[in-house]
Parts: structure tokens; C-alpha cells; sequence
């Protein structure tokens, strides 16, 4: 789960990281307020879990409260990669002498977090990783120690030439890689990390992504999700414990196992098809879920076919055949089914889809053929 | 010959008397797994289908029956401590089924168990099989066959599809692994490929990953290096969009690192022969064997 | 430094640990408010450092307010093994079902923390040790981990048959691990740990001793420092940065590194004396400490020579030497010194010492053999 | 010969700038020791002396000096970090003088430096001598001299006593190890013996215990099952009284464990010659060579 700049700002706040004020809004008038309140010269950001908010426009400088109140009006409420800016972030405009990247994130090869810290700071720091590595440095952690003082020192050393800005800059560090503790972060950075024109080392950006398995023993944490910033199909799909992940094909998939999945949306365009989502309805075997799925698809005007791919071994394949004939009855769409089945209780399953006028397949190649054709004749 | 589960494999059930526990420990029992205890604090002193013994902990349910590996079914939040507690009472081999354990505690679980010597299959994985001799995890009994086949994944359901593809087309398997899909596992990709290689009874050996990560990357320079016998590979995700989270903690895409293009021009490189799709495995090996 | 039980219940509660109510009083008057407050019979306990204070009448329960400040009466005041009583812990009495020790130590032997629980609780632990050891179950913790889940149940396995009272003790457990990390304590226990009358588990008497050496880094943990608890001498040496242990004999000893204080202290002892205190006056070399030291040494009555045995490394004979000087002028005492020095600067303190008057000698033995001779004169 | 340091010790002060630090480093400098390099986050760049270089970091120092053995001056707080940071850059020897680091901080520092294989004397030690060659800490040079005597000890200046007896009577030392009174340090009794026992210069042994703990317990022990050379051994605190903290963290007894009566029996039990006051040590050194 992705926070907003605003929630990653409030939480480095609270580990003692130096970070400017500032408030967010989702009014034109609340965010002349806050501009008023801050008094002096304002940047507004859009908050919306993408990139390139910049170029998009989303972000501005405004003088004055009524200035700011005349961007938020721009920028509230425009698309930002298909994401409707709901709130914005009123911030003080902050004189930058110098713009740092520090990072932290759970490496998989190393199986520990790793800071990353550059003096390149302020742009797209993957560019920075594949054109100047050099110019990242980069410290594995134990985590069963935290992020030692020694350690934050000498990635310090690394941004900053003066002690003084190296010794903030060390407490920063361990400060941020306190948050990303208490987050349950899988990524937690500040970019760009400036030197104002005091020389006083501050977070100017924040960016964290929390582990979703982490939101049941961190409630707070769980409480900042914002739906209103993500598509209403994946929130439905979440809700009803599905993965779910909206594509621009026009053949549906419901499979069961995220791999699987994977390998069926493969298979469509193998077959010259395009899969129209990504949609895992996991390992249990709830009818209800599969009525859920259905109900999802069903409501993308691009999908042509829908094609079930169940390799039954937790999940049981009479329960998907439940959820099939409940779901066809309830919804009233006319889009084709197909339907593959194999594993445990096939024939059962297969019993219940033809008394319900159904036929059922067991060879996945077959399947994801028909399906393909099936969605190339309707288009 | 079989590798990490085999005839001699005694199981502890770490949370038998749950919903997904007792459910799997009959399956396991079905199966003709050893099945020599199960572990619920509080339950120490009952017997799980009149047979099995149940403990309040580990230690001692491997001082009454010298058990040497654990399977975990506990809920996610509990399944970190009962990872701890299979190592510090001296588990050889624990697998863990429970999905959902967060990220930053595997962080600290690989390291304990590293110390203790004690391997880990998983989280969130399938767990293994040899069939005809013991089956620990999920990974359903009758899909499988004996033969000569090591199969290696980080899936689950892909897995079974591609098990039942060798099974039904007379490949039978030695031992099927799943290592699981979240981003900080255990055993990988290379600790099974060394095991196989080992194995005798092994022929040859498929390998099915996913994108995202490096692991398969890795594995591919192992092959190169150190596997003699045939591999054939598979990567699900070639139409995954880059930056989104599939479903796996693992299958997620950033920038150009961890796609699938990328994985399997490393195994074509490495000499491991690609399906294209899952129906593609046995073609393959009929080719190489 | 040791806590008092009333300042390590409430480190207790603070982590969690149910404690009953109750609160520390120094006058009759405040134990009787306290106790009219709890409503139910009482227990006033006398808050020394020092054990057995059940056995010196120390601990008295009480059925009513009134009752309470006439035992208050008794106890304040007292003397519990030459340590005055100057408060009491007012707390409700308990209906005990069983008793349990809890305890967690820092071990010199595993170099990590142990956690030690008994079903044998509510007596000297170290007797239950001697003579029942397999009734002590031990638990060695990675303070890189922390006392785990699993651990803290295995060990509340070993305290009650009830699944309820094993989870509230496993719970108890962490929470006091947790306290006993956040005093930076070298040990923690809870001793009675008991059942009460509705089968809760409840601490009813705690204790922690904390490394001296976190104090500079936990300023509220050292801000529990009870100086009215100790001796004089022994506050006044510590704020001087001395280490100095009151004993009974006659031959008072100024010696700097405490292994060569203590062997001085058997060399006295070899000889026939009796040493009158352990003094290490440090590694560094102010006069002004010697001068305390002296001051110190000097007020003890019985006291009837000097001994001063000084081996020159980073501390400075001369530096000694001018403290000698300057503290026998200040302080006007007629007592005996013998003045042993060698090492650094030897040469100008012997000529810093006889321009004053005083001989020196540089072997030990026979510095502490006039020492005890000095001393046995003067008895 | 010699143990832990010697004239291929490269040593980095880790301090060096401070007040013990400057002064130290310039003593070992003065007595020959090979002093490489400084470290002063901060300081970089700068000289110590007009010839120290001084780096912000250890891990800089290791590079441009190859040092391989540090030692700690700075204070208290600093203390732990200065050792995680000694052992992350690769040091193989770290003897860390500082007094007054929390217990709970060493129970971390030690596995963490066992993990690296980083050998550490102290914390709150006077470090390593062996006359002659090298000196790392801050035992005075000028008491002691080359010859084939090995001293370890948990005392400072009672060490220096015992050294001062030594020398002076004609008994010069290979190596002398102050390993400190905390309640946990790296190496041990049991270490240092090991090297005496290995070090074919070193003719006798001399071991300077102290009350608490049983550390001269085990040390014994391990004369009994190892050490094939004389050891004298001494005591201090026998007229200590019980439960109290005599200066050093280590020196304190609880009920009759660790008293100095227990020591001595276990001493004589193991064959060492225990001195009945610090003079005694060259007589019994003399009836044993």
C-alpha cells in the first residue's frame, strides 16, 4: 500500500525528521486558508500515488493565499495517469542549496533493508542508478541491529562535506529508518533531502509504501489507506479478497493462484488474444468470491469472453461451479463463458455447470484458445 | 532418492488443531506422511484423530518422537514465533504454508534459523512432495507421480498444472518443490538445483519462476556453472503491466529489472531450454533426456 | 543501583504488567489517606534496599485506615539492616492463590540476558536454587531478538496447567523484558508473580537493579536515585567519582583500580589488620579527589591508620602526592598515613611529600605491613 | 613471539583527537607501536602529530593504511558504536579501553563481532603489551620487558603491580592481556591461555583473577584439560564482603558463588600455584621454571 507524501510526511514529522509545515486540502478554500496560515510563499502538490506529478502540472508555486488559491482550483480535480487529484499538499516554498536522494528498502538478494543514499537528489533516481551508479551509495542493514550510527555517518559523508550537515543528516537517517520500522515500509524515501538556505539539513518529499501483510498488526497505519485514490475495481476486488489489476485487453481472467494467473494472461496473447485484467481469486474456495469476480468483469465494457482457469487443490471446483451459475443468474450478461477445470472434485463441478447448461473444459491450451476466439468474433 | 522430504522425514503439525492444520494433517496422513505429532498451546495431551500426539511446543514434541521437520499452518501473525520455535528446538527442515507473514520479520527469521542450521521452505509456498514417500505441505498428493523429474517452483497452482502436464504424460518426479512467491524466502531457486544435481535418482529438472527479483537470474548462472543435468524453465508474467503487484508479494516488475524477457534470455543463455508455454514442458523434455 | 519496589512497580505498569494499586508514603498520615483510598485491608511494606524485610518486621498488613497508620508508626523509622525506613509502600492486600518467581538477569557465563521463572515463588529464590535447581527453569534470551513469543509461553508452561493463565503470564513476560531493557536493568524480577482469587496472574512484588552504566542515557531512570537510601559516605564518594564500600575494621585503604584496592585489602587482612574500607579513587588523577577521599576516611571513627598504595599509569603519583598535601593542611587530622607510591612521577611526589613532611615507601608490603602495626598502636 | 599484538600489528586509533585518545596514541607511538592511523569523524584529511593520518571513518583508515587492529579511546557513549564499526570495516583485532559501556550494549556488540570473526579485548581494559614489539592500550611500557613470562588479567593496576614484581626480579613477559572486569567481554581467560599455551616463547603463565563470576572457574577447568605450561595464578577481594559492587562491574559476589575462596580451590585444584599476595608471584615462578 502506497501512502501519500502527505501521510510519509507526517510520519517522519513523528520520528523527529526536520520536515517544513504545511497541511493538505481538497478545497480551493482550504488551501487558501493554509497558505494564508503558512504567511509566506506556498508550493501545492497534488497528492496521487504516481509519478511525474511535476510535468504533469500537478505541482506549483503560488506567491500568495489567493494564487494558491487559484492553482489548487487547476490542480484539484485534473487527471494525473488516469488518477483524479482528490487532495492537494500546501507546503511552504523552501530556498534549496543543494538536493539529496536517501532511501530505504528490503533488498531481495541481500534478504535485508539497504539504504541508498546520492548526492543526486531531486530527479528520477533510478535514472541516477542506471546511467551513474557511482553516485549511489549503498549500505545493507542488519536488521536485527537497526541502521547502526556508523553506518548513517558514512552514507552522511557521502551528501555532505561540512560535520555539522553530516551529523543531521546521521540522525536523519536513523530517524527515517525508525519509520520505516514503524511503517512496516517496504520502501521509505526522501527526495530530495535539502540543505536550506540556513544550511540546515531538511526532508522536502517523502515517499512511503507500506507491506500489506503488515496492515493487520499496524492498524494506524492501516487506517491511512485512501480508496477515494484508487480504481473502484481494485477496491471491490480487495474487499472481497481477490487480486486484482485492471488491463486494456477484452478477454477476462479468473484464475486461481497469482502464478497461474500469470501464465493464463500469458497464454491469451500467446494465442493472439489480450487479457483484460489480472485476477486472482486466491487458494480459498467461497462462492461468493467467484460471484465477486464475475461481477467485476463483467462491468468492463471492454471484455469480450471470460475465461475461468481452476487447477483445483485447496480451492474445490464445485465450489466455483456454484459461484459461476449463482453469479450468471444474479448479474444477466450475455458476455461467453469458458470454463476450464481440472483437480479436486472436477466431476462434481462439471455435473453442476452442465445442469446449469455450461460446458466445462480440462486442458488449459483449449481453453484460452476458445476464449481468444470467442472474444475476436464479438469485437 | 528424493531430496529435502523423503521416507525418513517425521512431521511435526505446527497448528493442527486449526482450520487449515487439521485439514492438511489428514491430508498429509492420507498421503502416507510420517505424521508424528502436532503442536496447539493449550491442546498438549490430546490426540488429533485418535493417533497423532498434540503438544503446547515444539521442544516437546521433538523430545517424545524425535521428529525432524515442521510444517507450519498457523495464522500469519503467529507464523514468525513458530518459525523461531522449530529452530531453537532443533528442527532440521521447517516449511512454511502460512501466507501473509510480513516482509520485514523474514528479514530477521532468515538469519535466526541461518545460525541454528536449520532450513526453511517458504513462507507462503506449497511446500514439497516425493511422491510415494511423503508429501509436507499442500501440493495435492494425486496430481504426482514417481519418476524422475525434479521439479523446482515459486508458484503454487502453476505448479500443479505443470505437475499434472509431466504426470499424465508418463513423467513421473523425484520431488516437487515450492519455494514460494514473497520477495525474503528460505530455500531458492540454487539450494534446490544443488539438491537435484545431488540426487541421483534425478534426471532432469524443471524449473517454473516468475518475474521479479533476480532469483531466476541467479539460478540460470548456477546451471551455468554447476548443473550438468537438462533444465527446462518456464516464466510466468510475460504480459504482467511493469510497477503493479500480481497477486505475489514477488511478482511485481520494477523498471526493466525482473521481466520476463529478461529471465528467460538468461536461461536460454544458461542452456535451460524455455517453454513457451506450460504444455511446452514435455516436448521439451522428451527432446533433452 | 537499585530501584525501590514501589519505583519497580511502577516501571511494571508502565509496560504493562498488572500491578495492584497502591502508592509510597513517608508519613503515618499519608499511609492512612492511601489506605482510606484503597477501601480493603492493607499491606505496608518498608521500601530499603536490603532483603529479609519481611523477617525484620518490615511488612505488616493492615484491616483498616486506622490500623494502617499505627503499623506505619512501627516501620517508619526503623532500621532494617543498619538502612533507616524513611517510606513505605501502601498497597491493597491480596487474595493469593499460588505463588511464582519471575526473574530475568543479565549472565556473565552466555553473555546474554536469562529469563529464570519457578512455580516456587515467594521465597528466597537463591535457597530454592541451591536446593532445588530442576524447580528453576532457565531461558537464555538473544537480546538481538528479544525474549520471544515461544519462549515466553514455554516458560509459563512451567508455571500454571491453565492455557488463561499461561497466555497472561507469556504476556507478563515480554512486558517485563520489555521493562527490563527499557531500565537498561542487570535485573528484573517479580517475586511473588501470583494467581489471585479470580485466577489473574498479578504481580505483587517487583524489583530492578539497573546498570550504572546506562544512568548517562537514561536521565529518568537515574532521576529514581533514592540518596536518603544510602549511606552518607557512600553518596558523598560517588558524587566525587570514587568508589567507596564502608567496612568495619581499622585500616582505612586509598588505593587506585579496584583489583589493587582489593588486594591491598587482603594484604591487610594478610598481615594481621583489618581493612576499614574499600576505596578506589580512579584511574584519573585530580587532587581534589584525594582531598574528598581523605575527608571521607577520616570521619569514620574508627579508623585508626591510613594507607595510601598507588601504582602510577595514567593516574599521576605527584598529582597524588599534592593531594595528600593539600587535604592533611585542610582537614587538620591526626591520624597516621602511609603513603606507598611507584609509576609515573614517582621521583617529584616523593619530593612533594617530603617537603611536607611525609616519607614514602614504594613496596607494597611494606607499606600495608606499617599500616596494620600503625594501627594496632593507636587501638 | 607474542600473543594478539605484535610488531605486524597496523593500529588505528579510534579517538584519536580526544583527550585520552591523543594522549595514549602518542605514548604507544613513543614505545614503538606501528600507529597507522586516526579516526575523528569530521577530521579527515587532518595529521596527528604532524604524521597521523586522521580519516572520518574506519572503514576509510583500513583502505588507504591496511591497519588490522584498532583501539577504542572514545567515550562511553560512543563506545558501542566505535566497536560495530571497527568490525563492519574488516578489523581483526579491537581492543576497546573505554570504561563504562551498559552491559545490554556488550550482549549485542560481542555476537555481532563473533558473526565478522573480529577478535575484541575489553571493553574497560588496559589492552595489550608485549614488550618490546608492540603496545595497544594503556599499560605502562616502561614497567615492563622482553622475556617469557604471559600475563592475563581482569585488574589494571593490580596488573601493573604484578608486572613491576616481574620485571624487577628479572622475569620479563612475551605478552601481558588486560582483558578487562565488565561482566562481559570479548576475549576471555580461557582465550588467552589458548595463545600462551600455543606461543612457544612463552615459558609460564601468571593469571590475575578477581571475585565474581566464574570465569577462573572455567579457566581452570581449561588448565586442567589444555594448558601444558606453569601457571601462577592470584585473587583479588578475598576479604571483599558479599553483594556488594567493588568498582568494576565484575567485581561483585552474590551468596557463595564467585567468591575468592571458590577461586582459589579451583586453582589449586587445577595445578596453579596461587600467590597469597601479588609478592609471592616470582617465588612460585621460580619453583616451577
Amino acid at each position: 500500500m502506497n501512502l501519500h507524501e502527505y501521510q510519509a510526511r507526517a510520519l517522519l514529522k513523528e520520528a523527529g525528521i526536520p520536515v517544513p509545515d504545511g497541511d493538505v486540502a481538497s478545497t480551493p478554500d482550504e488551501v487558501e486558508r493554509i497558505a494564508r496560515a503558512i504567511g509566506t510563499g506556498v508550493v501545492v502538490k497534488a497528492q496521487v500515488h504516481t509519478g511525474g506529478r511535476g510535468k504533469a502540472g500537478g505541482v506549483k508555486l503560488a506567491a500568495d493565499p489567493g494564487e494558491a488559491r487559484a492553482v489548487a482550483e487547476q490542480i484539484l480535480g485534473m487527471t494525473i495517469k488516469s488518477l483524479t487529484v482528490e487532495k492537494v499538499l500546501v507546503a511552504p516554498a523552501v530556498d534549496i542549496a543543494s538536493e539529496s536522494y536517501v532511501g530505504i528498502i528490503v533488498d531481495r538478494e541481500s534478504q535485508r533493508p539497504v539504504l541508498m543514499v546520492s548526492p543526486e537528489g531531486g530527479v528520477d533516481i533510478e535514472e541516477v542508478a542506471a546511467t551513474t551508479p557511482e553516485k549511489i551509495f549503498k549500505s545493507t542493514i542488519d536488521p536485527r541491529f537497526g541502521l547502526l550510527a556508523h553506518q548513517a555517518t558514512a552514507a552522511a559523508f557521502r551528501l555532505y562535506p561540512d560535520i555539522k550537515q553530516v551529523r543531521q543528516a546521521a540522525v536523519i537517517l536513523q530517524q527515517l529508518y525508525a519509520a520505516f520500522i514503524d511503517a512496516g515500509a517496504s520502501l521509505a524515501e526522501i527526495n530530495p533531502l535539502i540543505t536550506d538556505d540556513t544550511g540546515n539539513v531538511v526532508a522536502l518529499d517523502a515517499k512511503i509504501a507500506v507491506d500489506d501483510n503488515e496492515l493487520d498488526r499496524k492498524p494506524d497505519i492501516a487506517d491511512l489507506r485512501d480508496v477515494s485514490a484508487e480504481a473502484a475495481s481494485e477496491v471491490a476486488a480487495r474487499e472481497a479478497g481477490l487480486s486484482f489489476i485492471q488491463l486494456e485487453g477484452n478477454v477476462a481472467c479468473c484464475v486461481n493462484g497469482a502464478g497461474l494467473a500469470m501464465a493464463t494472461m500469458d497464454l491469451v496473447k500467446f494465442y493472439g488474444g489480450d487479457p483484460a485484467n489480472f485476477l486472482d481469486i486466491g487458494g480459498s474456495s467461497n462462492p461468493d468470491k467467484v460471484v465477486t469476480a464475475l461481477e467485476i468483469i463483467s462491468a468492463d465494457s471492454n471484455v469480450k469472453s471470460i475465461l475461468f482457469n481452476i487447477f483445483g487443490g485447496i480451492t474445490r471446483c464445485d465450489d466455483v461451479a456454484n459461484g459461476i451459475v449463482t453469479a450468471t443468474k444474479q448479474l444477466a450478461f450475455d458476455l461467453p463463458i469458458v470454463i476450464r477445470l481440472t483437480g479436486t472434485n472436477e466431476e462434481l463441478a462439471v455435473e453442476i455447470l452442465e445442469g446449469a447448461g455450461f460446458s466445462a473444459l480440462t486442458d488449459m491450451d483449449e481453453a484460452v484458445q476458445k476464449a481468444v476466439q470467442l472474444a475476436q468474433e464479438a469485437a | 532418492m528424493s531430496v529435502f522430504v523423503d521416507a525418513g522425514t517425521k512431521l511435526v503439525v505446527q497448528g493442527i488443531t486449526g482450520r487449515d492444520g487439521s485439514f492438511h494433517a489428514r491430508q498429509m496422513m492420507e498421503y502416507g506422511t510420517h505424521v508424528v505429532a502436532g503442536v496447539t498451546p493449550g491442546k498438549g495431551g490430546q490426540r488429533f484423530e485418535d493417533t497423532v500426539p498434540v503438544f503446547n511446543t515444539v521442544a516437546d514434541a521433538i523430545q517424545e518422537t524425535g521428529a525432524n521437520t515442521s510444517v507450519i499452518y498457523v495464522p500469519a501473525r503467529f507464523a514468525a514465533d513458530a518459525m523461531y520455535e522449530a529452530a531453537d528446538a532443533g528442527m532440521e527442515l521447517i516449511v512454511c504454508v502460512t501466507e501473509g507473514v510480513p516482509v520485514l520479520e523474514m528479514t530477521k527469521v532468515i538469519p535466526y534459523l541461518r545460525e541454528r542450521g536449520t532450513r526453511l521452505i517458504g513462507p507462503n509456498c506449497p511446500g514439497a512432495i516425493s511422491p510415494g514417500r511423503s508429501k509436507v505441505g499442500i501440493i495435492p498428493g494425486d496430481i504426482c507421480r514417481e519418476g524422475h523429474i525434479g521439479v523446482v517452483s515459486r508458484s503454487g497452482t502453476l505448479t500443479y498444472e505443470i505437475i499434472h502436464q509431466l504426470s499424465r504424460r508418463g513423467f513421473g518426479q523425484t520431488s516437487c518443490i515450492g519455494i514460494g512467491g514473497d520477495p525474503i524466502i528460505g530455500t531458492n531457486f540454487i539450494d534446490c538445483l544443488a539438491a537435484f544435481e545431488a540426487d541421483s535418482d534425478t534426471k532432469a529438472i524443471v524449473m517454473i519462476g516468475e518475474i521479479g527479483g533476480t532469483d531466476e537470474q541467479n539460478a540460470a548462472q548456477y546451471v551455468t556453472d554447476h548443473v550438468t543435468k537438462p533444465v527446462v524453465g518456464f516464466i510466468a508474467g510475460q504480459t504482467a503491466p511493469p510497477g503493479r503487484r500480481m497477486g505475489h508479494a514477488g511478482a511485481i516488475i520494477s523498471g526493466s529489472s525482473g521481466t520476463a524477457a529478461e529471465k528467460m534470455a538468461a536461461f536460454d543463455k544458461a542452456g535451460i531450454a524455455v517453454m513457451k508455454r506450460p504444455a511446452d514442458v514435455v516436448p521439451l523434455l522428451e527432446e533433452r533426456i
